[in-house]
């Protein structure tokens, strides 16, 4: 299966990219994905080893369950406002 | 009803104030959030909000209408700016009308603290030196944090 | 620096605004009271408020200085609007900035209960069914209050 | 001396006028003016035996020694906002 990975503000600075597309095995969690950015070195090891994570637009966990075609966000701290 | 919105262009704090108000209500309690000129004695000259656009308008939508079961009012509207802002530009604007004043005020720092806890939104301060630093931020509420190590995250609320 | 107005024209929110607000400050505060179409179930067509003009204007300056004072900001404004108001017309308009919210906050929400404990100033609801009755008040903080039978007051504070 | 008293709202229609001028002896204070102004008779009577006070447009106590030319005035519950 394959998901989308966006990144915003400092983490997309750090990467160079605004977004990826990643190729997981099926039942993937969120954590597998993040160890598997990791493993793409370059940037993608200067991200923060447990950054806050959407899928599909909601906050989720590590233990979340990813699906062919999940919008997946590294969420960097908030500032709004 | 409820109104929100995440935006590019410049917010009027009027358009946001007609978007509440009833002939039911006795009170009006507007939040404005606006580009300061200096950062911990740092002199600004402008900030750069981005956001998760489609992610943040549904954000903000859950936020004020949170905010409005808790006032009891669905007279709760919330607008925030993206892109580059000048100083003295708003950022953001909440505004809430209740039939008393207890709730209004309350409505409104609720939703403007929400924004700040949970809001996918980042802010690049742009220094007078011709600087630019991402501000500190806060992990999200609601987000459990994910740790690739295996330790493992709490669930959503 | 603050402003104060006691006034018989029509307040405009933008107005109000426009007299806070510094290139320093990233929040600001805005309350408005209006009239409400309804008291305790019963149809309201309009309000008059009477005031002791000249003791309001100078009782109303204190309490934004006061404000001022205890936000650290000089941008404070408060008018209040005496005369026939119609259901939705605002009565009252408080606006605050300071650097930061909590202060915007908590000093606009000072003003608006000062004035309901302090300033002299009346109001008679108009019910549909044609009655109008003054409604119930406080007796002001800051007045002891005087017994002619000489059981004696307590000192202005 | 004289004294002018202001009455507004509730306390203004149950005497009928919105001011009166009264005549006291040196020396006297509030309490002395609210007794006298009872002594009137007619709503005057109505009037709380307590009311909150002004003088020259600042909240006073029972105790306050008035002067020639003072401005009394008698403060209803006030209700704004």
């Amino acid at each position: 299966m394959e998901v989308t990975v966006l990144l915003f503000a400092a983490h997309r600075e750090r990467v160079g990219v605004p977004s990826a597309v990643v190729s997981l095995p099926d039942g993937s969690t969120v954590r597998t994905l993040l160890s598997r950015l990791r493993g793409l070195g370059g940037g993608w090891r200067d991200l923060p080893p447990a950054p806050a994570v959407a899928v599909n637009r909601r906050y989720a966990s590590g233990d979340s369950v990813l699906a062919d075609g999940d919008e997946v966000a590294l969420i960097p701290p908030v500032a709004g406002g | 009803m409820t109104w929100s919105d995440i935006t590019t262009s410049p917010i009027d704090p009027s358009a946001v104030l007609a978007r509440v108000g009833t002939p039911g209500d006795g009170a009006v309690a507007l939040f404005l959030g606006t580009v300061r000129n200096a950062n911990h004695g740092r002199p600004v000259g402008g900030m750069e909000y981005e956001g998760y656009r489609r992610m943040a308008r549904d954000e903000l939508a859950a936020i004020v209408s949170e905010a409005a079961a808790r006032a009891g009012s669905d007279r709760v509207a919330a607008v925030h700016r993206l892109g580059e802002l000048a100083v003295g530009e708003t950022s953001v604007a909440v505004a809430v009308s209740t039939p008393h004043r207890a709730e209004a005020f309350e409505a409104a720092r609720h939703v403007i603290e929400e924004i700040k806890k949970r809001l996918p939104v980042w802010k690049r301060e742009h220094y007078l030196d011709g600087e630019a630093e991402w501000l500190e931020g806060r992990v999200p509420v609601g987000a459990g944090g994910c740790d690739a190590a295996g330790h493992g995250g709490v669930n959503r609320r």
